[in-house]
């Protein structure tokens, strides 16, 4: 059973850390392989922190593990990188910019 | 000549360039539609009590209407674009923005235009809307009932009015019934409107008086009454005369609703067709009384 | 003024007609695909007229092959969906594009008519001064808009998509009518100063945003309105019947009865002039 | 050993140039006043002298000139992108490259604040240089933006916490407000954090206007936000000394995009007519501001430029990277300082994969991995001198603190530009 | 060696009137007589044609951070002002705010060689160089915005003169700057409280000195590090209806000093009815005329699209409130700030009528036009490839009765313009273009064709509208070599960039460091602008 959430990706200090040591580098995969979820959302979906989810967009879909972050319940936040990506389209409604935030996204547990 | 037994002078009705603008009035029902048309054009007997003369022509169908609505087009005659604006502007005003439901619509495609819309709009103190499609360019004007929707423009074209002729009778009755037979064959021509009322006039006028100050008098030439007193010109028996005069939007329609109103008017009692001219001095159009009738 | 409904999407013998080659992702400039370009040239002639197939300055007939004689009439068949700029400018005559069509189509044009068979790109008929552009299918971004720093969109004549349209449909428009029987997306109506945009199927969110006047009719469903319109009352827009009749006239399959009222009107944007309006059919 | 003082750290917008680096045996020993973030601008900095590589395998840097210039050169519809983590040099390379190859030059801007520059476009810009911020500022608002992960010195240096001659007290003379669909570390340094619903930035702006102008607003909450509160803000924003708003990605890459940011724009400008108010973009790369200005100065166009007909054209979603990429325009890629495969959707980053694509940067990344072509290059502000601008538009010196072997990005621009067949030639001739 | 032949030569810095000569260059340089060598020299006949020195333009708006951001705002001005790439050259776009290289191109085309950025904000003068370094042909230099500095009006408020002096000089030589400018001073600074000054003795917030303070010690500054222009100045109340009378009074502040007003059109009106102004040019032009002190530009309005760009920030939050649409203000720490308006000048307009006919009635009613530059104040009043057209109404007056009579009628009544019979010799234009502007600058190797001088110069071919005849010269050549023939660039080389290094007690250096700390963002140690940076350069020699 899938559950519809917005997801938006962004800058994490671990990202920007793992950046510099390479993007093939554990760290950096690790800090972008990772999906925040409120708690309140984790339990509606059943998951714990650590799990493994799929996430799924029109785009494409991946699989994130999960870390309890302080969100408001129906969002979900991806550090910035190739494996966001997979889940964003390239429309870019005219302007050159893809939806990085605002997508909606489907959590599935993987 | 003499058509269905009456006879028809050798003479012809002398009509005059006018200015001629036609307005598609429009409503929620054709009753209310009728009503502003009415109004509008009401009072317009006469360029030379009223303005400009005035009248409406049969009612459209909502298909045929630039709204989908029931629409009246309604003609009005004045001898200038400036007097055509001044008496749109205060009959629009007056008559057509203030009935309920009514929008008004140029009616006219020709490029000269008065302005109407335009200047109604600041009606709308500031609030008023403009909108332009294809060339036409509407006013939103806000009103109680909704909006009140006027075309900026209006076309005006030359014109003819004037066009005429009387009816002379045994009787006042068989008059009147031959001027109503008449006016009704006239008005299903459109582009052309009798502008007295019922579209008959009793009280005919020349261009001359005994008082200073006063232009036009009594068509004591055609009053029975005066027999004996002043020169008449009335064949023997008439004791009743009745005037039909015509305006239209061009020469031919002027055309068109002589020849339907003459014959229409030779019934039981009627002695004589004629027609009223100044000698070809002063109009631009002369309509042939034996010539409309032969066809 | 051509028929809307039953536009002449055959070829006929009158026309010049343009079949593209080839299929090619390579973005191509071809602005001189226009009837004013064409008028009284041969074959050949409008064989030699230049384009640009990505940084290659080329010539229409590397990239078409060319029938007919000269007319006001041109028909582009083939996949042309990488082509931009077609009847860009054009001032007269009528071009039907028996396919999907790239950005720019019709754009700053002023007159003649413009037929889409399949979907049109960014920018349709954007700036655009007069004609017609009718779409059978959707079309992008920025339909009758402004391109950037231009203070005014389309300033008059109409475009008609069947189809679904893209974000800022009317960017800025000062004059004119765009009807869409689709879907409208974001910001319909955007920065409107004037003009119709008449939607048909559903609106997309934020409608009117920035709008200084103009008229935004949502036929459809609507979104939540943003807080700076505010709700003014109901009526029976009488303007709308005229639109109605124009339409109809110009062939589009519309009534009146489909169309009546009330609808509720909604004015805004109350950051701006405030002298805008959305109509919601009721 | 040897310290070098003033360095100026790359990493971001903020181009903190107080930077102090010690160098030990042609190696840094110890970097300080540096953040997290800068940190391994300087600790995993790449400057082992490496050759380029055509098809992976190692090439003298001729065989690697010429490679690149056929490339180009049989490319109809070739794409430059990137541009800004490289210096001005380079990027004014970069646009003499497009320029002679009629190429479409893009910058990461498109993917980050190419949105602001549209709204630029529309609305212009009430801003200020960070000096400013620090010495006036009295309300900051920080939009869309969470520089305590993306700029950390941020608020030291310009504005939350740093003092200057009209902010003596720093914090204590400050009112910061954050507005976010999230709390972060940004929101918990605020003394009013406004939690937005997501995709509702323009909603609530557009009611900050209102309320700016004494529109009257019957709503009670929008986007997540109670009225009363944006009510207060607006009367802040009226009443304050200097304020500035400091606006991110939240406004550009969510939907509304420009419009959002338009709208962020026209109310600061508005705010002038009351106090005064600026604006100013959290640029992220060190130096996609200079990507800005240098395209700017050379083509008239910030972003999404072509020259595929010889001269500038402005397109955004058309000549920006996503679209041309996405929409199989380019057929052919050269990518400066950047990584388009990390960082843009996967139907963009595909096509990357499937072209013939060069790739100049100083260190290994995603792209490279693709690319046909690659030129390890010196890095500027590490082991090369030049030129960045900062997020406010200061231009900023970029100090060497070591050798090099590695060419820079001007260098090996130049060289594929003496590398190709002159392409006037080709254009005079069709005339 | 290269010979111009038989030209008829307007050179009046050596007092020649159209006389037929022979010019001959050398290693960029104007070859004296005795060193002529016929011998293998490339020789370029202008019989019947008319020779100047390359033109000089005093004050004008072509690169830097607020001319970029102006570019950047408007992609409208570039849409469908594109030249394409041609053999080497740049290809660029933009009307009012063309890109660098076709700025250069533009001037040289025009037979300009030497241009003057005029306004640079010391903070971000490395964009300026960096810009110039893509700005070819012309040689062009700074000049460096002072009117609003803080450590300068702390230094002016303590008394500390010598040290304001000092700064001057080290903030010349960071910035690589030409020459000291004053825009609006004191009300730039008040601008960040949301006001403005109004008159030269309203108080600086926070300063506690004066408009007048800040002319007063910049002249004397300037006078006393001995630099080859003056202190450049725009001053109060620009576009106001009593800027007139402000600028007789910044005249008389000046007190002799020497100083040169920059676009003084927009400075020299007095109020009309209700929101109109009315030109105050005959007032202004007898303040200007008794004043031997003074040079000033003119400004010239030309009807027609132009972006507005000053570092006077109020004035540009002022106009945007009256125009509306697009404003950019730009705030620069502790020195200056700065705004963009784009306006389109019209003649149906009464304001900006009057505003071109005040511009032309100072032109005719300043006697010496050895004290009056030709400009537009590109972009503000007019793009500068419209100078043609300025030069044009100087020298033809039916054509200035022409457009007079096109102009809005609130404007014509009771103008002074149509009296004005002045027409400009080609004399006079050479010396309004060329010879006048260098000599203001002190440039002493531009504008004239004397032994020693740059061999910049421009080959027109004499016609009856002058407008056609200066928009396309025969021949331009930069540093002895062509670089344009019939209107089209032949080559495209790199100018020089023109600096100024006063010298000054180091001491004054720990101060600055000090005060950077207080109130900077960049580090004292990265903000001077470097000579290697420059590329082609070279420094202009202090007088002290």
């Amino acid at each position: 059973m899938s559950v519809e959430f917005r997801l938006i990706t962004g800058r994490t200090r671990e990202q920007a850390i793992g950046l510099h040591k390479g993007k093939a580098s554990q760290p950096y995969l690790d800090a972008t392989h990772q999906v925040e979820m409120s708690g309140e959302d984790m339990s509606r979906v059943g998951i714990d922190e650590g799990a493994r989810v799929r996430l799924r967009t029109p785009a494409g879909s991946g699989e994130f593990v999960v870390r309890e972050g302080d969100l408001p319940p129906g969002l979900l936040f991806v550090p910035m990188g190739a494996a966001a990506n997979e889940l964003i389209g390239a429309d870019t409604a005219g302007t050159g910019m893809p939806s990085f935030k605002g997508q909606p996204v489907e959590v599935e547990p993987a | 000549m003499k058509y269905q037994g009456v006879e028809i002078e050798d003479t012809f009705a002398e009509a005059f360039e006018m200015w001629g603008s036609r307005l598609i009035i429009t409503a929620a029902t054709p009753g209310w539609a009728e009503t502003a048309a009415r109004v509008a054009t009401g009072l317009a007997t006469s360029i030379i009590g009223c303005g400009c003369e005035a009248g409406v022509n049969r009612p459209l169908p909502p298909e045929r209407t630039p709204d989908g609505r029931p629409g009246v087009p309604a003609l009005f005659f004045t001898t200038s674009k400036e007097a055509m604006e001044a008496q749109l502007l205060t009959r629009v005003g007056q008559g057509v923005m203030t009935s309920p439901t009514s929008a008004c619509f140029n009616g006219l495609n020709v490029r000269e235009r008065v302005k109407v819309g335009s200047r109604l709009r600041y009606f709308g103190d500031g609030f008023q809307v403009s909108k332009y499609v294809e060339g036409r360019r509407l006013w939103r004007i806000p009103v109680m009932d909704g909006e009140f929707v006027v075309e900026e423009g209006m076309g005006v074209r030359p014109a003819v009015g004037g066009g005429n002729f009387f009816i002379m009778a045994e009787t006042q009755e068989a008059g009147l019934a031959a001027a109503e037979a008449a006016v009704a064959a006239m008005v299903e021509v459109p582009d052309a409107i009798m502008p007295f009322p019922g579209g008959i006039v009793r009280s005919g006028s020349k261009i001359s008086s005994k008082y200073k100050g006063q232009h036009v008098s009594s068509n004591t030439p055609y009053c029975p009454t005066l027999r004996g007193q002043t020169e008449v010109e009335l064949p023997e028996g008439a004791e009743a005369v009745f005037e039909i005069v015509v305006d239209g939007l061009d020469e031919g329609a002027v055309r068109k609703a002589l020849q339907a109103g003459i014959p229409a008017a030779c019934g039981d009692g009627v002695l004589r067709i004629s027609a009223g001219n100044y000698g070809g001095k002063l109009g631009k159009y002369q309509y042939h009384l034996h010539k409309l009738v032969r066809g | 003024m051509g028929c809307l409904s039953c536009a002449a999407l055959a070829r006929t013998s009158t026309e010049v007609t343009l079949r593209r080659r080839e299929s090619s992702s390579i973005p191509i400039e071809a602005e001189t695909i226009s009837p004013d370009r064409f008028r009284g040239l041969s074959e050949t002639q409008i064989a030699r007229l230049p384009a640009y197939y990505g940084r290659r300055l080329v010539t229409l007939g590397d990239l078409f092959e060319i029938e007919g004689v000269h007319t006001d009439q041109i028909g582009v068949e083939g996949d042309v969906s990488h082509v931009k700029k077609i009847g860009y400018g054009m001032t007269r005559g009528s071009l039907t594009i028996r396919g999907d069509a790239g950005p720019h189509t019709g754009a700053l044009m002023s007159g003649g008519e413009l037929t889409i068979d399949g979907d049109a790109g960014d920018w349709l008929g954007a700036q655009m001064k007069g004609g017609v552009i009718n779409v059978m299918g959707g079309a992008g971004n920025f339909v009758g808009g402004a391109y950037p720093g231009e203070a005014r969109g389309m300033n008059r004549g109409l475009i008609v998509v069947r189809g679904n349209v893209g974000q800022e449909a009317g960017l800025r428009m000062r004059r004119g009518l765009i009807v869409v029987l689709g879907a409208t997306g974001d910001f319909p109506g955007a920065h409107m100063i004037a003009g119709t945009l008449l939607a048909l199927g559903r609106l997309g969110p934020r409608p009117g945003a920035g709008m200084k006047r103009g008229t935004i009719v949502a036929l459809g469903e609507a979104p939540e309105l943003l807080p700076a319109f505010r709700y003014s009352g109901t009526f029976e827009p009488v303007f709308l019947r005229f639109y109605i009749q124009h339409l109809i006239k110009e062939g589009l399959m519309l009534s009146q009865r489909q169309l009546a009222g009330p609808y509720l009107r909604y004015v805004g944007d109350f950051n701006e002039l405030g002298k805008g309006e959305i109509l919601v059919h009721v | 050993m040897t310290t070098h003082e003033d360095v100026t750290c790359t990493f971001c917008g903020c181009l903190c140039d107080d930077i102090s680096v010690e160098v030990e045996d042609g190696d840094i020993a110890a970097v300080k006043r540096v953040c997290a973030n800068g940190r391994g601008v300087f600790a995993e900095h790449c400057s082992d002298a490496r050759r380029p590589t055509v098809g992976g395998r190692e090439v003298d840097f001729d065989e690697a000139i010429a490679e690149a210039a056929r490339i180009l050169d049989q490319a109809d519809s070739p794409l430059i992108y990137g541009l800004s983590s490289s210096a001005t040099e380079g990027q004014r390379k970069a646009v003499e490259l497009a320029d002679v190859l009629g190429a479409v030059v893009d910058t990461t801007s498109s993917v980050c604040h190419g949105p602001t520059g549209l709204a630029l476009q529309e609305i212009g810009e009430p801003s200020c240089t960070l000096g400013e911020v620090r010495n006036r500022a009295d309300l900051i608002v920080f939009w869309g933006c969470n520089p305590s992960a993306s700029h950390v010195r941020h608020f030291g240096r310009y504005s939350v916490t740093a003092k200057g001659t009209l902010t003596p007290r720093g914090r204590q003379d400050r009112t910061v407000y954050v507005a976010d669909v999230r709390p972060t570390g940004t929101s918990k340094t605020a003394d009013h954090f406004l939690q937005l619903r997501v995709g509702s930035d323009y909603e609530v702006l557009s009611t900050l206007r209102l309320l700016v102008r004494g529109e009257s607003v019957s709503a009670e909450e929008v986007g997540g936000v109670s009225v009363a509160e944006l009510g207060e803000l607006a009367e802040r924003m009226k009443s304050c000394r200097f304020g500035v708003a400091f606006m991110g990605m939240g406004l550009t890459m969510s939907a509304g995009r420009n419009v959002n940011v338009a709208e962020l724009f026209s109310l600061v400008a508005e705010l002038n007519d009351h106090t005064r108010f600026s604006v100013i973009p959290m640029r992220g790369h060190g130096n996609v501001a200079g990507s800005d200005q240098v395209l700017t100065w050379l083509s008239g166009y910030p972003f999404a430029v072509s020259y595929a007909r010889g001269y500038p054209q402005f397109g955004p979603g058309e000549f920006t990277a996503v679209d041309m990429l996405a929409r199989g325009e380019a057929d052919a890629a050269l990518i400066l300082a950047s990584d388009p495969v990390a960082h843009f959707p996967r139907a963009a980053a595909e096509r990357l994969a499937a072209i013939p694509t060069i790739v100049l940067d100083p260190c290994e990344n995603l792209t490279a991995g693709v690319a046909r072509v690659v030129f390890p290059t010196a890095t500027y502000g590490v082991d090369a001198v030049g030129t960045a601008y900062r997020m406010d538009n200061v231009a900023i010196r970029l100090r060497a603190v070591l050798p090099t072997e590695r060419p820079t990005d001007e260098q090996v621009l130049e060289a594929i530009i003496q590398a190709l067949p002159k392409r006037a030639a080709q254009l005079e001739a069709v005339k | 060696m290269r010979g111009i032949l038989g030209g008829r030569v307007y050179d009046p810095a050596n007092g020649i009137d159209g006389e037929v000569r022979d010019i001959w260059m050398r290693d960029g340089r104007i070859v004296p007589a005795d060193e002529i060598d016929p011998q293998g020299a490339e020789t370029f006949d202008a019989t019947g044609l008319v020779v100047m020195p390359g033109g000089v333009d005093i004050h004008s708006h072509i690169v830097g951070a607020k001319v970029n951001v102006g570019r950047k705002l408007r992609p409208e001005d570039h849409r469908g002002s594109e030249r394409e790439r041609r053999g080497g050259y740049w290809s660029g776009s933009g009307y009012t705010v063309p890109t660098t290289h076709l700025t250069g191109y533009l001037y040289a085309e025009m037979g300009y060689t030497t241009v003057m950025e005029a306004a640079t904000a010391p903070l971000v003068a490395r964009h300026t160089h960096e810009e110039f370094a893509d700005l070819p042909i012309v040689d062009k230099g700074a000049f460096i915005t002072m009117g609003n500095n803080h450590f300068l009006m702390r230094a002016i408020k303590e008394g500390r003169r010598e040290e304001a002096r000092d700064y001057v000089a080290w903030l010349l030589r960071a910035s690589k700057g030409y020459a000291i400018k004053i825009v609006n001073p004191g009300g730039v600074e008040n601008w960040k409280w949301g006001g403005n000054v109004e008159e030269l003795d309203d108080e600086v917030i926070g300063f506690e000195v004066t408009p007048r303070q800040i002319l007063e010690t910049l002249g004397w500054i300037n006078d006393e590090l001995g630099l080859p222009h003056v202190p450049h100045i725009h001053g109060i109340n620009l576009g106001r209806g009593r800027s007139g009378r402000t600028t007789v009074e910044s005249i008389r502040a000046l007190n002799g000093r020497r100083a040169h007003l920059c676009h003084l059109q927009f400075l020299s009106y007095r109020a009309g009815k209700g929101a109109m102004h009315l030109s105050d040019a005959a007032s202004v032009a007898e303040a200007v005329n008794t004043a031997s002190n003074l040079t000033v530009d003119v400004g010239q309005l030309v009807f027609g699209p132009a972006t507005t760009m000053t570092s006077d920030g109020p004035l540009q939050h002022n106009l945007h409130k009256t125009m509306g649409g697009r404003w950019v203000n730009d705030d620069v720490e502790s020195e200056t700030g700065g705004g963009i308006v784009p306006v389109t000048y019209e003649p149906t307009n009464p304001i900006n009528s009057v505003m071109w006919l005040t511009g032309l009635e100072l032109f005719l009613l300043i006697d010496d036009p050895w004290r009056v530059s030709l400009t537009t104040d590109h972009p503000n009043a007019g793009v500068f490839v419209h100078y043609p057209q300025v030069i044009k109404l100087l020298m033809d007056s039916a054509y200035r009765a022409e457009m007079f009579a096109g102009i809005h009628r609130r404007a014509r009544k009771g103008a002074l313009l149509p009296e004005l019979e002045r027409e400009y010799s080609l004399y006079d234009i050479a010396i309004v273009t060329r010879a006048g502007p260098a000599r203001s600058l002190g440039l002493r190797n531009k504008g004239h064709l004397g032994p020693g001088a740059d061999a910049d110069a421009t080959v027109y071919e004499e016609k009856a509208d002058k407008e056609e005849m200066f928009a396309r010269p025969r021949y331009v050549f930069k540093d002895g070599g062509l670089v344009v023939r019939d209107g089209e660039l032949v080559a495209a080389p790199q100018g020089r960039t023109l600096h100024v290094a006063p010298a000054y007690d180091s001491a004054i250096e720990e101060r600055i460091r000090e005060h950077f700390r207080e109130a900077y963002t960049v580090s004292f140690d990265n903000y001077s602008v470097s000579e290697e940076e420059l590329g082609r350069n070279e420094t202009v020699p202090c007088d002290a």
